[in-house]
């Protein structure tokens, strides 16, 4: 206890402060002006972002129930990083919502049951992390309380989650029955990979796919993110799997290296499902939203691909290809969540003439699109190519082959959207649309990322480093 | 054999365990739905304890568990069932074969 | 040695009145076009006489043999160290030879088309076209590599294209144009196909190594020769490839047909290149490589020989029924390098052996001044009646007389009348072909008095029959052209009637040895006496207009037909390119690629688009379906790495 | 020193001062100036080049320069040319310069039309420079989106499907591209486990043929897609069709031989082995893609089409010289690069500019544009005779090159492939004059062609320019030769290796 206390759970604690902030002005109600607040808040998860900087230590807390490393608290800041473009891209709509702390509380919630999930040292912690990221998320999806969508999509995403936990947690138990211990550093000595084990693994990796929308786990995740507010879907397909990545990556892989080949056949037959299957459905959307969701279905697929070869390179360049996921998805994010405030248009046929009428954001949606489409010189390239790098040191081509093939089938339906707003003509396209200071911070923060993110090595090299401590 | 061992705790946590899917999968009602998820949980502590009792009695890891996923279940009732009743609202059923707006 | 520097310009000066004329003539001086063509062919022409005199008469000999003197060599293109394209001169007997004939016959063109082009708006194109045909046959001309020769064979080509279709606006011109082009150009994939072999046999490209090499005993010539190819030596197979190349441009059976078309182009343009230099290049190119074909191939000569004379014969027939002067002419032009390429076919090599060597040679030489003559005079006529039909024509001696006599110098000069320069290069062809195949010999004889028939139909069709009627009255009375076209017609005359006295077999033979000819006298009588007999035939029935020949044409109409038709080979080319090439592959290759190999491309994006619809039902929203996926899903992996993988 | 990088810089800096442009004069002067000191750059390049090689430097590589990049993977930003680089080099900086002199008079989207242009030579530039494998791919892919871009915006005719088609093939190839060059890198130890991307250093690793076996076929058919190859191809067609003028310039004349040098200095470089086991395959597909080519060619009505189609039939000489695997014919597939580089872009060109004027690319509906416009049609007329393979012109020093090369095989199956593809040329001289025939020459086809005007200004200076580089190729080849021999040498001396061990 003590000092250390305080700064291993840095993050934490400043977000629990934020929370209580938030709360304590709402509840003494007096401040009405969201504009204000929302810049207070947007300053507040700055600071919060600044923070993430200073002081990582690692160390354990709480007999080993939570630990936190250079890397993790690299990772929470990524998180923190998403949440604050998320809260700028927001401020369309929120300036006017009447419940907008609510929102800040509940997504700052979850993304504490984030950073509690990464930073966890037992089964138990992670639950509780999982769940406090869940719960939350699903109000939040419903946080369109007048849309029927909403209220559809947050049914499905609660029901289903709930269902995935319970059977996550049949896994668990059973890892708990084999080996009595529940501590993430013990388990790996105790996983000799009896059937039942194999099992609890399959159990606990549905779990993971479920959260990750891995096919034919995903099946929730189109209706959900067509349901969610804008900013929701967002926070769900950036945020919300960045950290489940996180988690898969320092703590399942290295928990289960005794099942190794299990494991990778698991991820074998999951990484070719998702990328085609995603590719596949991607293809015939007509909601962007929903479109975005079946492409991020197949991003998720290309980051498993890495996982599966599970080396520190490999890691490394997950995480590279999540920021840079999270720049790019964002960037669409951001003009989606200005169209869809401004004019309530979610359609892909929508934006036909969107140059023609605002081509800065056209100009934007390219990049990200060319971005996640992992075309240079943005840094999608090279988050992709280091994507596939991963997977080939495997040695696997067949699943390279598979991935490479797709990439082309995933350049079709970006192409499509870029051919939408650049090229198709329209008698009545999306009018001029001004955008506020927050999103043009936020767009240009995410399109200087794009574009610098993949020639400056540093970030990348800094992962790495980070995976070498 | 008439005391009650391991398996037996476990045989009626797997059946409760598939109760629970079965219900999940076939029943059409959500708040059944949501019954049949507390009947897996309610599995999954049986499991905790019973592992706990019998295989490793020196520590209470499982117990701590189960009494978490109690809160938690408490809990995520809590926000399915406001969720449903709004859902209630906008279609004035809970047939959960109704809510289906958003497919393909 | 012969100072090189100045024989360069012999093709160069064409060269730069080209670039001269062709890019600044027609905006800022297209008047003085003609002249500066003109000046800059007089030039050369006077430079090719020094050379001749010089190459000759100077320095030519050592031991009584004509050295091959290579003046000038640049490499051009290193294709290996052994092999290379080389830019250079070559002089040699025929080379010098073809130097003045080519620079001479082209001044006269060149002169003759500033009355005939008088007041063409395009005559700057014209004469930059004509400047650039004479760099490339002069090019062609003295080459000292087969590569160099097939590059400006190539250019000569493509100035004929030009040249032939400068009536771009004339479809009948153009579509000539395109034929003699292509025709061509099929005949020359056969010559480079053959330089690919001879070069990879002799591994040299330059003439002289090569010829050393192929026709003296070494290993060269011994894997050329046993190397065997559907029952020809490789060499074989090589040179009447290459023949065939030179088939196509002298207009050789089976690559005539674009000859009589090119007539389509202006008459000058017909006298320089369709007949008096650039169809002989074939002949040339024969000749150039005469020692590989004689000492090494002799079945490849037989080739040359029998398609030399078949197709002398075959013009012959055709022209005595053509009623188009110039047509008439070009198939004239096509039997007389008939008789060149027999003339080679039948010789042998070195000393009286190569009497065809140099015959053939000679007659390339008259011929080039006779019918040059002719198709001047040709044009003098269509200038004045602005027709080509005979029948339009007649009675023209007295309206043009300077036209008659030139006319009829040159055709008894193509006649082989004594003393006119076409009797002796023709006598000595004879000849030859008497000493080594009657055959050959049998169908020369037949052929000279179809010659002497077909020509005087052509002259007393002109110049005598029916009095001329003019659609312009006025015009009848002055019927001369102007003075820069007669003087043309006049030298030409001078030199058809005399170039025949000159002992040609002094300067030129197979092996450079002077090969003195003597005129035999015995022999000569019965071909004089049977192209008299053709004249005879020609005076009975055109002299004065009569039915006769309708009557003879009718008796003898299946025939008559066939050979008025050209023997239909045009139409079985039509079939070939239009029947099989165009609908046979090309429509069914647009088809396959439209079909099964874009089709291809297509179906499989329309596949992924099929499966993508198909498969969207997975995504029901209905809750339960999407639990029982997962549950299934689950349930298989956990029945997948339990039961089956272990 | 020469420093390459400043290859990269111009156009970068190009593109971004086109960016700043505040009109379409500025925008469009900025380009020009832009492409012509590339250009120059690329001249000077050329003779410090030769300076180098005559003052006895054999390098394989010259002016390299390298540092590291993402270390960790061992990409390393690794540039160096050779004669080969070079002259690909000055072909882009002309045809870039010659595709912005063409395009001065664009309607709409002027910013974004030169941006992308100098943007697609960019990557063009760095592909040709690159020697790292990594970059190298780098810069293959950025050239491809750009192209979708043009051809989508600015196209005319089926253009959507037309960009896509292209896009997506190139992709597609590019795919097998990345996948070779993965399976090559993670083949190449080069001790404690590291791999490189290093071409140089890979090609001094002898690659187990067995694994060649299977890398070769996916590199060289990836990087065969971007150069037509059979049947790869239908992506050119409907592209170059489709794409505005000096899209189709560069798509023809730069962007299919990426794929070629991809073909030669990859695939054959560092697999020497497999490229002789594979070498009928390779020449089979070349020839047909000639034959095939040709006659499809043949068939075409449309301007583009044809020269689309004959690009691929030109295309294959590439493929067939380097499939031949001899030194002269691999110095004639690079000079055919070159030349087909030149004088498809004149050709584009020239088309592109009578159909601005006559509104209409269907050759029967042309006829006796001679008339009107004596320069574009004399333009047109040149580019024919050169596609033709007229001496004088480039195209008859590469085919030469190619047919002298290829004969050099005995072997029957080889010398039956090079007498088809010299048949070629006969096919091309029947449609190349049929074109020229019914469109330039003949009669006037319609009232309205007596309105138009000949070429402006910046027409006539991208017309000259292109014909000027094609005639210094034609008529002084040994300039070429000298460029590119000696690196065909030590490329040679790679492959050789490949047929000692066979």
């Amino acid at each position: 206890m003590g000092i250390e206390f305080f700064i291993l759970m840095k993050s934490e604690w400043a977000l629990m402060l934020i929370i209580f902030i938030l709360l304590i002005i709402k509840v003494n109600g007096t401040y009405q002006d969201n504009a204000k607040l929302l810049l207070f808040t947007n300053i507040l998860l700055a600071l919060n972002f600044m923070l993430g900087f200073v002081s990582n230590q690692s160390g354990m807390l709480f007999n080993s129930m939570f630990h936190t490393n250079s890397l993790i608290a690299f990772e929470k800041n990524i998180l923190n990083f998403a949440t604050l473009i998320i809260s700028l891209q927001a401020y369309t709509w929120l300036k006017n919502h009447k419940h907008m702390l609510e929102y800040y509380m509940l997504l700052l919630t979850t993304l504490l049951g984030m950073f509690f999930m990464i930073s966890s040292g037992n089964f138990l912690m992670f639950y509780l992390g999982l769940e406090l990221s869940a719960i939350p998320l699903a109000a939040l999806v419903n946080f369109d309380l007048d849309k029927l969508k909403s209220s559809e999509a947050a049914m499905k995403m609660v029901l289903l989650s709930a269902f995935a936990s319970g059977i996550m947690l049949f896994g668990i138990s059973m890892i708990y029955g084999t080996t009595g211990s529940l501590n993430f550093a013990e388990l790996p000595a105790l996983i000799t990979g009896s059937h039942l084990q194999i099992l609890t693994l399959i159990f606990i990796f549905t779990g993971f796919a479920f959260k990750l929308s891995v096919v034919p786990f995903h099946l929730w995740t189109a209706d959900v993110y067509e349901g969610a507010p804008v900013s929701i879907t967002a926070y769900l397909s950036v945020v919300s799997k960045a950290a489940i990545v996180f988690v898969l990556i320092s703590t399942l892989s290295p928990l289960f290296a005794g099942l190794t080949t299990v494991w990778y056949n698991i991820l074998f037959i999951s990484i070719i499902l998702t990328i085609i299957v995603g590719n596949l459905f991607a293809i015939r959307q007509q909601n962007i939203k929903r479109f975005l969701a079946f492409s991020s279905i197949a991003q998720v697929g290309f980051i498993l691909l890495a996982i599966s070869a599970g080396t520190a390179l490999s890691n490394t360049a997950a995480i590279f290809f999540l920021i840079v996921y999270t720049l790019s998805n964002l960037g669409v994010f951001g003009v989606i969540a200005l169209v869809s405030d401004e004019t309530g248009k979610e359609n892909i046929d929508d934006y036909k003439g969107f140059y023609k009428t605002n081509p800065a954001l056209g100009w934007v949606i390219a990049l990200s699109l060319f971005s996640l489409a992992g075309i240079p010189p943005t840094a999608g390239f090279f988050g992709k190519m280091f994507l596939i790098t991963a997977g080939a040191s495997k040695g696997s081509y067949i699943l390279v082959g598979i991935a490479a093939l797709n990439m082309v089938v995933s350049l079709y339906y970006y192409l499509k959207i870029v051919k939408t707003v650049f090229i198709d003509p329209n008698e009545e396209p999306i009018v001029p649309i001004k955008t506020n200071m927050y999103l043009k911070l936020s767009l240009g923060v995410c399109m200087i990322g794009i574009v610098i993110t993949g020639f400056t090595s540093g970030l990348y090299d800094y992962i790495y480093l980070l995976f070498r401590l | 054999m008439n005391e009650i061992g391991l398996e037996h705790l476990l045989i009626v946590s797997t059946c409760l365990f598939f109760i629970g899917i079965y219900g999940f999968l076939t029943r059409r009602n959500m708040i059944t739905m949501l019954m049949s998820v507390e009947l897996i949980l309610n599995s999954v502590n049986i499991n905790f304890i019973a592992f706990n009792k019998y295989l490793f009695p020196d520590k209470l890891d499982g117990v701590f568990f189960t009494v978490f996923i109690i809160t938690i279940a408490a809990a995520e009732a809590a926000v399915a069932i406001a969720i449903i009743i709004n859902l209630y609202r906008h279609y004035k059923s809970i047939d959960v074969n109704d809510a289906e707006k958003m497919r393909f | 040695m012969i100072d090189s520097t100045y024989i360069l310009l012999i093709p160069l000066l064409p060269f730069l009145s080209f670039l001269l004329i062709g890019l600044l003539g027609r905006t800022y001086f297209p008047k003085q076009c003609s002249i500066i063509g003109t000046l800059s062919l007089f030039a050369s022409f006077v430079i090719s006489l020094v050379v001749a005199y010089q190459y000759f008469f100077q320095i030519g000999q050592v031991n009584g043999i004509y050295q091959k003197i290579t003046a000038f060599k640049m490499v051009w293109l290193q294709f290996s160290p052994n092999i290379s394209i080389d830019m250079g001169i070559l002089l040699d007997p025929i080379s010098v030879m073809m130097l003045l004939v080519v620079t001479f016959i082209s001044f006269m063109i060149h002169v003759y088309s500033m009355g005939y082009m008088h007041g063409d708006p395009r005559i700057s194109v014209f004469y930059s076209f004509l400047s650039l045909f004479t760099f490339s046959m002069l090019g062609l001309v003295i080459s000292t590599n087969i590569f160099q020769i097939y590059i400006f064979w190539e250019l000569v080509g493509i100035s004929s294209f030009l040249l032939i279709g400068y009536y771009y606006e004339k479809p009948s011109a153009v579509a000539a144009s395109k034929k003699a082009f292509i025709v061509t150009r099929f005949a020359d994939l056969g010559f480079l196909v053959g330089i690919l072999i001879l070069s990879f046999q002799s591994e040299t490209l330059d003439f002289q190594t090569l010829i050393e090499r192929l026709t003296t005993d070494t290993e060269y010539l011994n894997s050329a020769t046993t190397a065997s190819f559907f029952g020809f030596s490789a060499l074989t197979w090589g040179l009447t490839l290459v023949f065939a190349g030179g088939a196509g441009k002298s207009a050789m059976l089976p690559f005539h047909i674009w000859l009589p078309d090119a007539m389509e182009g202006p008459t000058p343009v017909s006298a320089l290149i369709h007949a008096a230099t650039m169809v002989v290049a074939g002949v040339y190119l024969v000749a150039r490589l005469f020692p590989v074909f004689s000492i090494s191939a002799p079945e490849a000569l037989n080739i040359v020989a029998y398609v030399g004379a078949f197709s002398s014969l075959f013009a012959a027939i055709i022209a005595c029924t053509q009623t188009d002067i110039k047509r008439v002419l070009a198939y004239s032009t096509m039997s007389q390098i008939g008789f060149m390429m027999f003339a080679l076919g039948v010789s042998g090599y070195g000393g009286e052996e190569g009497l065809g060597y140099t015959a053939s040679m000679f007659h390339l030489f008259t011929h080039a001044m006779f019918k040059a003559l002719l198709f001047l005079c040709a044009g003098a006529v269509i200038h004045y009646v602005h027709s080509n039909e005979m029948n339009d024509m007649g009675g023209l001696r007295k309206l043009m007389p300077v036209t008659h006599i030139t006319f009829l110098i040159a055709c008894l000069a193509i006649t082989g009348i004594p003393p006119f320069s076409g009797f002796f290069s023709k006598e000595e062809i004879l000849l030859a072909a008497y000493h080594s195949n009657k055959l050959i010999f049998a169908m020369g004889i037949l052929t000279a008095a179809l010659t002497a028939f077909y020509m005087f139909r052509l002259y007393f069709t002109i110049f005598w029959s029916k009095p001329f009627k003019s659609h312009q009255a006025e015009t009848a009375h002055h019927g001369e052209a102007p003075g820069t076209m007669l003087l043309p017609l006049i030298i030409l005359a001078f030199f058809a009637a005399i170039t025949g006295l000159i002992r040609f077999g002094k300067y030129v033979s197979s092996d450079g040895a002077a090969l003195i000819s003597e005129l035999h006298v015995d022999f000569s009588i019965a071909p004089v006496l049977i192209a008299l007999l053709g004249i005879g035939i020609a005076y009975y029935l055109y002299k004065k207009e009569n039915d006769t020949p309708q009557k003879l044409a009718t008796g003898l109409s299946g025939f008559y037909k066939a050979a008025y038709g050209k023997f239909y080979i045009d139409e079985l080319y039509l079939f070939i390119t239009k029947g099989i090439v165009f609908n046979l592959v090309g429509r069914p290759i647009a088809w396959f690629d439209k079909n099964i190999v874009d089709g291809g491309i297509n179906l499989s994006a329309s596949t992924v688009g099929y499966i993508s619809e198909t498969i969207k039902k997975f995504q029901s929203g209905k809750v339960q379906d999407y639990a029982i996926y997962f549950f299934a899903a689950t349930i298989g992996f956990v029945l997948l790495f339990i039961y089956l993988w272990s | 020193m020469t420093n390459l990088s400043i290859l990269i810089l111009i156009p970068l800096l190009t593109a971004l001062a086109v960016l700043m442009g505040r009109n379409a004069i500025q925008i469009r002067f900025v380009a020009l100036i832009g492409s012509v000191i590339q250009l120059l750059a690329g001249i000077a390049l050329l003779f410090s080049y030769l300076a180098e090689r005559a003052a006895g430097n054999t390098a394989q590589m010259l002016f390299e320069y390298r540092c590291s990049w993402y270390s960790a993977l061992n990409i390393e930003y690794y540039v160096g040319v050779d004669g080969i680089s070079i002259a690909m080099i000055l072909l882009t900086a002309v045809v870039v310069v010659a595709g912005i002199l063409i395009s001065w008079n664009m309607q709409t989207l002027n910013k974004e039309f030169f941006f992308l242009i100098v943007l697609l030579s960019l990557g063009a530039y760095g592909f040709f420079i690159s020697l790292d494998l990594f970059t190298l791919f780098f810069f293959l892919e950025l050239a491809v989106i750009p192209k979708y871009l043009l051809i989508g915006i600015w196209g005319s005719g089926n253009k959507e499907y037309s960009a896509m088609k292209l896009a997506l093939m190139l992709m597609g190839g590019s795919a097998l591209v990345l996948v070779g060059i993965l399976a090559t890198y993670f083949n190449t130890n080069i001790g404690n486990g590291v791999h490189t991307f290093d071409l140089i250093k890979i090609s001094q690793i002898s690659i187990p043929v067995q694994t060649q076996m299977y890398i070769f076929p996916l590199l060289f058919v990836g990087f065969g897609v971007f150069t037509a190859l059979f049947p790869f191809h239908t992506w050119a067609p409907d592209g170059h069709s489709s794409a505005p003028t000096a899209a189709s310039m560069f798509l023809a004349g730069i962007s299919m031989k990426l794929g070629g040098y991809g073909c030669l200095r990859v695939a054959t470089y560092l697999m020497p082995e497999a490229a002789h086991q594979y070498s009928w395959v390779i020449v089979l597909l070349a020839t047909a893609a000639i034959i095939y080519g040709a006659f499809a060619t043949l068939m075409q009505k449309d301007l583009k089409y044809m020269n689309a189609y004959s690009s691929v039939s030109h295309c294959g000489f590439v493929l067939l010289g380097i499939g031949m695997l001899t030194k002269t014919a691999i110095i004639g597939a690079v000079i055919q690069m070159v030349s087909h580089g030149l004088m498809t872009a004149l050709f584009f060109g020239s088309i592109g500019m009578l159909y601005e004027r006559t509104h209409t690319r269907q050759v029967a509906q042309l006829g006796g544009l001679l008339k009107t416009l004596p320069f574009l049609s004399t333009v047109f007329i040149i580019a024919g005779l050169c596609s033709l393979g007229l001496p004088g012109f480039s195209g008859f020093v590469a085919e030469m090159t190619v047919f002298m090369g290829a004969w050099q095989r005995p072997e029957l199956f080889n010398r039956i492939a090079t007498i088809l593809a010299c048949a070629s040329i006969v096919v091309t001289a029947v449609y190349i004059l049929r074109a020229a025939g019914k469109s330039v020459m003949g009669p006037i086809a319609n009232e309205q062609f007596k309105n138009v005007t000949d070429a402006r200004w910046t027409e006539k200076l991208a017309s000259i320019l292109l014909i000027v580089a094609i005639l210094s190729i034609g008529f002084a080849p040994f300039w070429i030769i000298d460029l590119i021999d000696v690196d065909t040498q030590l490329i040679m001396e790679n492959i050789g290796r490949g047929l000692s061990s066979n």
